[in-house]
């Protein structure tokens, strides 16, 4: 009887190391070079910024709707990041004893952007239209978590097909469509 | 068969000679394939690195020299199975000598062939995609498409002669296990699963078998019916016919049988074994070539005649494009290889003439891969718009690859006669008569 | 390797001998020895009066289960996501039947694969005593037996021809 | 989660999911991409919305643009669409310009002639020094053909500067019809070629479909004459070797080389005697005029059997809308300025002058460069009278006859500065190159047909900081007479000039900003009032001539519809897109009939020296049907010696060429006498027509192929592949029916077509997924229609889908492998019908694309369901889901699919051109048309947020914006009162190889309805 439950585990444990290995290589599909894949993780994306913008600050405490800095949301692909203009004409007067602000208004008297990382990052290969899913009415937390919470962005959906597809799945009456070339471009 | 009645001793004794200490020219030729398995795999590398583009395929012809190697080698591999299982099932007793050697071919060739689709997809680095399994992109693959009947025929072919070869081999490995001492019978202890050589075991064992060889009899009849479907599916003019089925199983044993033939002549030679391998086992494998070239020639024909009757313009053009276009050479030396060749063999003293019947079985090797390449070349290159016709020309990069193959091939039969009986054993004892102390028990048999 | 069955076990050089030594046994009540062969004889079979091998329900069983999933994995799959090609039927069952057919091949070998490894007790620890010589060219028997009866079927054995007998 | 196991189930069951997140933190850095705002936000710019802005360009002739900007890039040059010229439409050549905006080959930096690249500054002070040393000398200028605003500067520049003045050159003009009109009606124009109204078209060899006056328009013309459902014009071409523009024709003349005058004059002179359209003075001026000529003598000149021309002259007396496009310049040579006077005075006796050739709308000659401008420069040169020359993007060191000796002539000029964009052979032999804006960085207007003034603005940031060289003369002028202009930059003298000229109503910017919207002032009369005969037109002009024959083997040298005059030879798509007629690619070629081939004993790919007087050189040889017996062709504009992709590529045809001037105002040209031999060397000629190696490559597909016969039809028309009706057919509404699907056999065919081969059950079009509330072309049914009638095989749509959709350029070695990458490709088919002892050449055009088949055969032989049927009806295919089986294109059967077997390439700064809607491919990939499948996305996009659905002409696909004779159309074809759905169901409407095939393409063909009673219906 014993013997029996030796073998029975090394062929549940052969089985399940080839099941292991398919499953990795699956993840593993950022093998594909044309593709900056951004569907491989689940864990929290959460990149350094140049500047230590802080989304809790503005979008919670002080209570700034997301579209007043990311104006393009509603009318294009992107929802843009906000020109360094727009930043500075508030932190003209706000905040300029700051060292992070001071950093700001130099580059922007030499004329230079500030060079963000991308948190939330699409493959190339893929159409996404901000301005879709906005006036169906999503609110940006469905995607991108509770950003107004959050000291330092991070990424808090996983960016995957399935992820979009289970979604579209979910709101097929609301028009949501299962269409490859919806979002295959 | 009283040529191959030996004592079991002698048996033992005579058939594991080959898995003594290789000689120097058995450690040349392995150096030479592996050699030529290095180049190969360096045409693979540098294809992935450059892109498909190093190939000589172009639009329109997109399939050529790697879809022609893996038609050739899943026809090489059929012949192993019908030795192994359709002739265990018709109690054909010749076939307990070569079957060995021919089942091992089977797994080599359909080794080598499951690596051509690989190698010929654009992405090789995403060519499991075409395995359905549950993933994150919610996606499945499409069973209406003939590539999929393929990789599920292959790799249940590959499955099934693996698990039909390794079951025939334990019995023989214990023989190994039982002879060899230290290190080497730990490792065949292993790999003998505990065969005690029981009766009891060789009950179950000789019913399984039986089952076995029932269940891979229609898989090899239907591994070359699907990848026959791969061009009857399509609808390119030349492939599209519903001849393809038995016509590709027909030709793929002509061609397996040829590739036995053409392995087995010299490997008796150089181990020896002429007594066990005697021109009565070629003069069987003989016959079984004469028949299907015969079935062969005949597809040929039909198919010029179904392009006649049939009255479709487009296939008209093919066939006679085929016969006297761009493409006439393939054409022609596949018939001539094919239909033509195997004409002495109906003769009795050229099936047991074994060097001619070497140089024949050759003949029909290259014949068979022309026939592949005839088939899918010319058909793609001239399809339904004129405009859009184009030559293909293969490129050494598919030479390479090409080569790299055989080397590939060889390379695996070469270890494999070296560690494990290139013949059954057990199975030759079978068709041996048992010791017995009184002859009268001879009879035995006979009731 | 020490045998943890105890019994007599006697080897053969010749099988109409051995046969006749099966006889005997078997004529005594002693239906559960174990015969050892070289090569499968039906001779051998017949004397043991075997049974038809289970192994077969293992084979029907996998070949069902086989095309059944053949069948239902890909129709399952077209209907996941229904993504039509070539106005072709979502399932279609004809080309369905390639893969329910090489499933049913798939599964019964692995299967029957299987049958085999449990009823021929392979992968297992042996537990009756072996000779190296029953690959090449002698036959055994080995009769279970507790250590009073060890004379008895030594001598037997010995009657009836064997070369060797040894008990443990 | 709607189904059992879903990835996460899938996971949570392994318990792994820990070890993936693991291996995929790792991976995380490599794919971490920034992004940098703008500083300070551009006014109206969204990023990722296109925006158009109308423009022109210099080679866009008089056609108007509209160029595409994304996020501050240009990214493809578009027809404007309210332009009433080109309506859109847009030549091949006019499209790639954008090529040359981001090419390899702009000029970056300041550099001197030994190729020191030295700072602004110092070339500044370089510049400035040199003028001032010239100053009250002679400073000079050479530049395009120019007017307006530009001009203006430049004139104030070289008139502050001194003696000079400033040159115009243009390689191919059309300064001979400008003088013809002067001299017969007194206009000093080039009048609109109004061809849609007319019934009979005789061409005398001008390529006015493909580099001949406005291209767009004429295409458009004579598209809408020979419609089918109109008067169905007949087309009738002489020339000695068939251009793209003479493929059109119902009837080819292969006349002698330099017999076009002759021919001309003759039918002048039959049309005259009996023509309503001149009055008793006129009719007695023009008999004079011909009076020695008459058809025999032009059947003699021509070659052309006096019945047919007879019967020519018939036909054309019949017709009650006839119009004569002239010959072509580069053809005519010495008698450019006499042919151009018969013809002219033929359209006065047909009565064309008015409703077709209409000067009334005519283009005034002062924006016609002559060669005698440049002939002067040069003898000012050689006089060592020019002290400072200023070049603006023009290359006569290339493009001038060789005995001119251009660069020799430059020595003597004391500094030399190249103003340019392009590095060529021109700017090679400056003393200083200064880089400054292209056409699409710079602002301008342009005189142009009619009242029409069209204006030019910058679409984009100039790149390298190469400012606009009139910015540059301006700020010289400044300096060297203060006060000269009061703007501060020339797009704000550009604005005080047009309001000056336009706003009457004095809006000021309102004014300005409506003006660049519309691209300038586009309005256009309809139809121009009929002229007389100018009494001075001297008599005597026919008297003595005799035409120009040479008796051994001719040279005719072409215009080339791609390279024009050599200023698009660097052009990846214009040296990848093939030539209309003979799909030859990356190469120049001789092209020679079969006959005198063998004759000369060469064969196809031979390398044979072409000796013209002095000059030999090598080039290979292309054996062609199309070309008279004796006749040899060359294209112009490549064979450069240097101009980055073009270099050492082909031979350069305006060698030929001599330094003397007509009396039309040209460099001679005209039929040469020549001579080939073989070297006994091979240069394969690359093309993607009828494809082979060796001998078979040019092989046309004629009656039979390889032993099946195909009675006199071309072997694609027997396949259903390409078809056409005749005209009778037509108008009894016979034929079949293109939208169902039964058969479309000829009754003549050797193969008979199956009737009705339909099976299989028609699953598309019932409601399968009913269940899962899902149904086919409920919304929408995307559909094409392609009227073979009105495609002349330009190129147009190839170029527009190459910018459109990101192709790559493969280059010369992978194109002759057959590994172009272009989603539509243009069929050429050609056919000889006997008829009455005479052999008919038909040639015919077909564009081929992805048909977006209902019953793809594509489709369902994908393993990993890369491409499938959408909903609306597209073939679609996910680039990023293919594997690369290749199964789909071995299957498709109009061999439409394109794999990409290298990565793509995109040299210089061209990968700025890609389009941001559509994905590069990288290798491994399988490619196609989806109907332009982001443009759909965008008009639905569009639609949605109007709560509406997409109406019938919004959704427009890349080629059929750019196809200037409106061959395609485009809809949702389950509106049943949309264009496409009428069009599929017009009596010649057919669908490619349905009939044999059943693949229910969703393009229709509109069948090309011949006059001859020899079509296939």
């Amino acid at each position: 009887m014993k013997n029996r439950k030796k073998q029975f585990g090394a062929i549940s444990l052969l089985i399940g190391l080839g099941v292991l290995a398919i499953s990795l290589t699956a993840f593993q599909n950022s093998a594909s070079p044309p593709a900056r894949r951004a569907d491989v993780q689940f864990d929290a994306y959460q990149p350094e910024q140049p500047i230590a913008y802080s989304h809790k600050l503005h979008a919670g405490d002080l209570g700034i709707p997301c579209e007043y800095c990311h104006t393009y949301a509603r009318r294009s692909r992107t929802a843009g990041i906000p020109a360094m203009e727009q930043c500075m004409a508030c932190h003209q007067i706000l905040a300029t004893d700051r060292p992070a602000i001071q950093q700001m208004a130099a580059m922007f008297e030499k004329n230079e952007a500030i060079e963000w990382v991308k948190v939330h990052d699409l493959p190339d290969f893929v159409y996404f239209s901000h301005k879709r899913h906005v006036s169906a009415g999503f609110e940006c937390q469905t995607c991108h978590g509770p950003i107004e919470t959050m000291e330092v962005v991070s990424r808090e959906a996983p960016l995957t097909m399935g992820w979009c597809v289970n979604c579209h799945r979910e709101h097929r009456e609301q028009g949501a469509s299962l269409d490859c070339l919806v979002c295959h471009k | 068969m009283k040529e191959i009645n030996f004592p079991y001793k002698d048996i033992n004794r005579d058939i594991l000679r080959s898995l003594e200490k290789p000689g120097l020219l058995y450690v040349a030729i392995v150096s030479m394939v592996v050699a030529g398995v290095i180049f190969g795999g360096y045409c693979w590398g540098y294809q992935l690195v450059k892109g498909m583009g190093v190939a000589g395929l172009n639009h329109p012809v997109g399939w050529g020299v790697y879809i022609t190697d893996f038609v050739f080698w899943v026809g090489i591999g059929h012949a192993g199975t019908l030795i192994s299982a359709i002739l265990f099932l018709f109690r054909a007793r010749w076939r307990n000598a070569i079957f060995r050697s021919a089942e091992a071919m089977t797994i080599f060739a359909v080794m080598t062939a499951g690596l051509f689709p690989v190698i010929h997809v654009g992405r090789a680095w995403v060519a499991w995609w075409l395995i359905p399994y549950p993933n994150q992109r919610e996606l499945w693959v499409n069973f209406r498409s003939p590539l999929l009947w393929d990789v599920f025929a292959v790799s249940t072919y590959f499955s099934v002669s693996v698990l039909f070869f390794s079951l025939g081999l334990v019995p023989d490995v214990a023989v190994i296990r039982d002879k060899a001492k230290g290190l080497r019978r730990s490792i065949y202890r292993y790999i003998a699963l505990g065969w005690a050589s029981t009766t009891e075991q060789w009950r179950h064992y000789m019913a399984g078998y039986g089952f076995l060889a029932a269940l891979a009899t229609p898989l090899v009849l239907s591994v070359h019916s699907v990848v026959s479907w791969d061009f009857a599916v399509s609808i390119v003019p030349g492939w599209h016919s519903t001849i393809f089925a038995p016509y590709f199983v027909a030709g793929a044993v002509f061609s397996g049988m040829a590739m036995v033939v053409t392995i087995l002549i010299p490997f008796r030679k150089i181990f020896g074994i002429e007594k066990y391998l005697t021109p009565w086992h070629f003069d069987n494998m003989g016959k079984l070539i004469v028949l299907t070239s015969t079935i062969v020639s005949y597809a040929y024909a039909t198919e010029y005649f179904i392009a006649y009757y049939g009255d479709d313009p487009f296939e008209q053009f093919i066939f006679w494009e085929r016969t006297f276009g761009h493409y006439a050479l393939p054409f022609w030396l596949m018939v001539i290889c094919n239909c033509i060749v195997p004409i002495p063999l109906w003769f009795p003293k050229v099936r047991r003439h074994l060097p001619t019947f070497f140089v024949l079985s050759i003949f029909i090797n290259v014949g068979m891969w022309f026939e592949r390449f005839n088939i899918i070349v010319s058909s793609l290159a001239q399809d339904y718009d004129p405009f859009a016709w184009g030559w293909y020309v293969p490129s050494w990069v598919e030479m390479g690859i090409t080569l790299g193959s055989f080397c590939w091939f060889f390379m695996w039969f070469l270890l494999f006669i070296k560690y494990f009986p290139a013949m059954a054993i057990t199975e030759m004892k079978e068709i041996a008569d048992p010791p017995m102390k009184h002859a009268s028990a001879g009879h035995m048999e006979v009731a | 390797m020490k045998a943890t069955v105890s019994g007599v076990l006697g080897i053969f050089s010749h099988m109409d001998v051995l046969i006749e030594a099966i006889t005997k046994f078997r004529g005594e009540g002693r239906t559960d020895i174990t015969v050892y062969t070289p090569t499968p004889r039906h001779e051998l079979a017949h004397a043991m009066e075997e049974k038809v091998s289970p192994v077969r329900l293992w084979t029907l069983i996998g070949g069902l289960t086989g095309c059944t999933t053949g069948y239902l994995f890909t129709s399952f799959v077209s209907l996941d996501w229904i993504l039509p090609t070539s106005g072709k039927a979502v399932v279609s069952l004809q080309a369905y039947t390639v893969i329910a057919f090489e499933l049913t091949i798939l599964f019964g070998s692995i299967f029957t694969i299987m049958g085999i490894i449990n009823h021929a007790r392979m992968f297992r620890k042996r537990t009756l005593p072996y000779d190296d010589r029953f690959t090449e060219d002698k036959f055994g028997i080995f009769v279970p037996c507790g250590e009073g009866d060890y004379d008895s079927v030594s001598s037997t054995m010995r009657d009836r021809g064997a070369e060797e007998v040894s008990c443990g | 989660m709607t189904n059992g196991m879903k990835r996460r189930n899938f996971l949570a069951l392994m318990g792994m999911s820990g070890a993936a997140a693991t291996l995929s933190c790792g991976d995380q850095s490599q794919f971490e991409e920034t992004w940098k705002p703008w500083v300070h936000p551009v006014d109206g710019m969204i990023p990722y919305v296109p925006h158009y802005y109308a423009t022109h360009c210099a080679e866009a002739g008089d056609a108007g643009l509209w160029v595409k900007v994304v996020d501050g890039r240009a990214v493809k040059i578009e027809g404007n669409p309210n332009h009433p010229l080109n309506l859109g439409g847009l030549t091949a050549r006019t499209q790639s310009v954008i090529q040359a905006l981001y090419g390899a080959d702009r000029v970056r930096k300041p550099r001197l002639k030994n190729g020191k690249e030295i700072s602004w500054f110092e070339a500044r002070t370089l510049l400035e020094s040199k003028l001032q040393a010239a100053k009250g000398k002679n400073v000079s200028a050479l530049t395009g053909p120019m007017s307006g605003a530009k001009l203006e500067v430049w004139s104030s520049f070289i008139g502050s500067m001194g003696a000079g003045r400033v040159t115009q050159y243009e390689a191919l003009n059309q300064a001979p019809l400008a003088r013809a009109s002067e001299m017969v009606f007194g206009q000093a124009k080039i009048p609109l070629f109004r061809l849609s109204g007319a019934d009979f078209v005789l061409g005398f060899g001008a390529q006015f479909m493909e580099t001949w006056g406005a291209v767009e328009f004429q295409s458009r013309g004579l598209a809408d004459a020979m419609s089918p459902s109109g008067h169905r014009a007949m087309f009738v071409q002489a020339e000695p070797k068939l251009t793209a523009t003479g493929a059109k024709a119902d009837q080819w003349l292969a006349i002698a080389p330099g017999s076009e005058t002759a021919l001309a004059v003759a039918i002048l002179h039959e049309v005259a005697a009996h023509s309503e359209h001149l009055s008793a003075s006129e009719k007695a001026m023009v008999d004079a005029l011909t009076k020695d000529w008459n058809l025999d003598r032009a059947s003699q000149a021509t070659g052309i059997s006096v019945n047919k021309l007879h019967h020519l002259v018939e036909s054309l007396g019949h017709a009650k809308m006839a119009v004569a496009m002239p010959g072509e310049d580069l053809s005519l040579g010495h008698d450019a300025l006499k042919h151009h006077v018969a013809v002219l005075l033929l359209n006065k006796a047909l009565g064309a002058i008015g409703p077709r050739v209409d000067y009334t709308h005519g283009k005034p000659a002062s924006l016609i460069p002559s060669h005698e401008d440049i002939a002067g420069l040069l003898t000012d040169i050689n006089a060592r009278k020019v002290d400072v020359l200023v070049i603006k993007d023009v290359n006569p060191a290339y493009s001038l006859p060789t005995d001119t000796d251009f660069s020799k002539a430059l020595t003597q000029v004391g500094f030399t500065v190249a103003l340019a964009t392009n590095d060529n052979e021109t700017t090679a032999l400056a003393d200083l190159v200064i880089p400054v804006a292209h056409d699409l960085e710079s602002w301008g207007d342009r005189a142009s047909y009619g009242d029409m003034h069209l204006l030019q603005q910058a679409v984009m940031t100039t790149r390298f900081e190469a400012p606009q060289a009139e910015d540059i003369l301006m700020s010289l002028t400044n300096q060297f007479s203060e006060g000269a202009f009061a703007e501060e930059n020339f797009r704000d003298y550009l604005k005080t000039r047009w309001l000056a000229k336009h706003d009457a109503n004095g809006e000021g910017e309102a004014f300005w900003v409506a003006s660049l919207k519309e691209g300038g002032v586009l309005t256009l009369g309809e139809s121009g009032e009929s002229l007389a005969v100018s009494a001075n037109l001297r008599s005597d002009l026919f008297r003595d001539y005799s035409p120009h024959r040479v008796s051994a083997l001719t040279l005719k040298i072409h215009p080339s519809s791609r390279f024009g005059d050599g200023c698009a030879a660097n052009r990846g798509w214009m040296q990848e897109i093939p030539d209309p007629m003979t799909g030859v690619v990356w190469g120049s070629w001789l092209e020679i009939s079969e006959h005198t081939a063998s004759e000369y004993n060469v064969k196809q790919n031979d390398l044979v020296k072409l000796n013209v007087g002095n000059t030999s050189v090598e080039v290979p040889i292309m054996i062609s049907a199309t070309i008279r017996d004796g006749v040899v062709a060359m294209g112009t504009g490549l064979g450069h010696e240097s101009f980055g992709a073009a270099y050492n590529r082909g031979i350069n045809a305006f060698h030929f060429l001599t330094q003397t001037i007509t009396d039309g105002g040209q460099f001679t040209s005209g039929p040469m006498a020549v001579s080939i031999s073989a070297t006994g060397r091979k240069e394969s000629i690359v093309t993607t027509h009828v494809p082979g190696l060796g001998d078979r490559i040019s092989q046309p597909l004629t009656g039979t192929v390889k032993g099946i016969p195909i009675a006199g039809q071309p072997v694609s028309r027997d396949r259903d592949v390409y078809m056409t009706m005749s005209l009778a057919d037509f108008q009894h509404g016979g034929g079949d029916h293109g939208h169902g699907h039964h058969s479309a056999a000829p009754a003549e065919s050797m193969f008979p077509v199956h009737v009705d081969q339909n099976f299989y059950p028609d699953r598309t079009d019932t409601k399968v997924f009913k269940d899962r509330e899902e149904t086919f072309y409920d919304d929408y049914k995307w559909e094409m229609s392609i009227d073979l009638n009105r495609c002349n095989g330009c190129g147009a749509c190839v170029t527009a889908c190459y910018a459109e959709n990101n192709l790559p350029v493969m280059g010369r070695d992978q194109v002759a492998k057959g590994r172009e990458m272009s989603w539509v490709r243009i069929n050429r088919y050609v056919a000889f019908h006997e008829e009455g002892g005479e052999i008919r050449t038909e040639v015919a055009f077909m564009p081929m694309m992805c048909q977006q088949c209902g019953n793809a055969p594509c489709e369902s032989v994908c393993p990993s369901l890369a491409t499938y049927h959408t909903r609306e009806g597209l073939n679609a295919m996910v680039y990023n889901r293919c594997v690369g089986t290749r199964y789909c294109a071995n299957n498709c059967t109009y061999k439409v699919r394109r794999f990409n077997w290298f990565d793509p390439e995109f040299e210089g700064d061209l990968n700025w051109q890609l389009n941001p809607a559509v994905s590069t491919r990288r290798r491994g990939v399988m490619e196609k048309c989806t109907f332009c499948v982001h443009r759909i996305r965008e008009a639905k996009d569009k639609a949605r947020d109007e709560n509406r659905k997409v109406r019938d002409g919004e959704m427009v696909t890349a080629c059929q914006q750019a196809c200037p004779s409106k061959a395609i159309e485009f809809g949702n074809a389950s509106d049943h009162d949309s264009v496409v759905a009428k069009k599929a169901h017009e009596p010649h409407a057919y669908r490619s190889l349905d009939a044999h095939i059943m693949t229910k393409p969703a393009i229709s063909y509109l069948k090309k309805v011949t006059l001859s009673d020899q079509a296939h219906s």
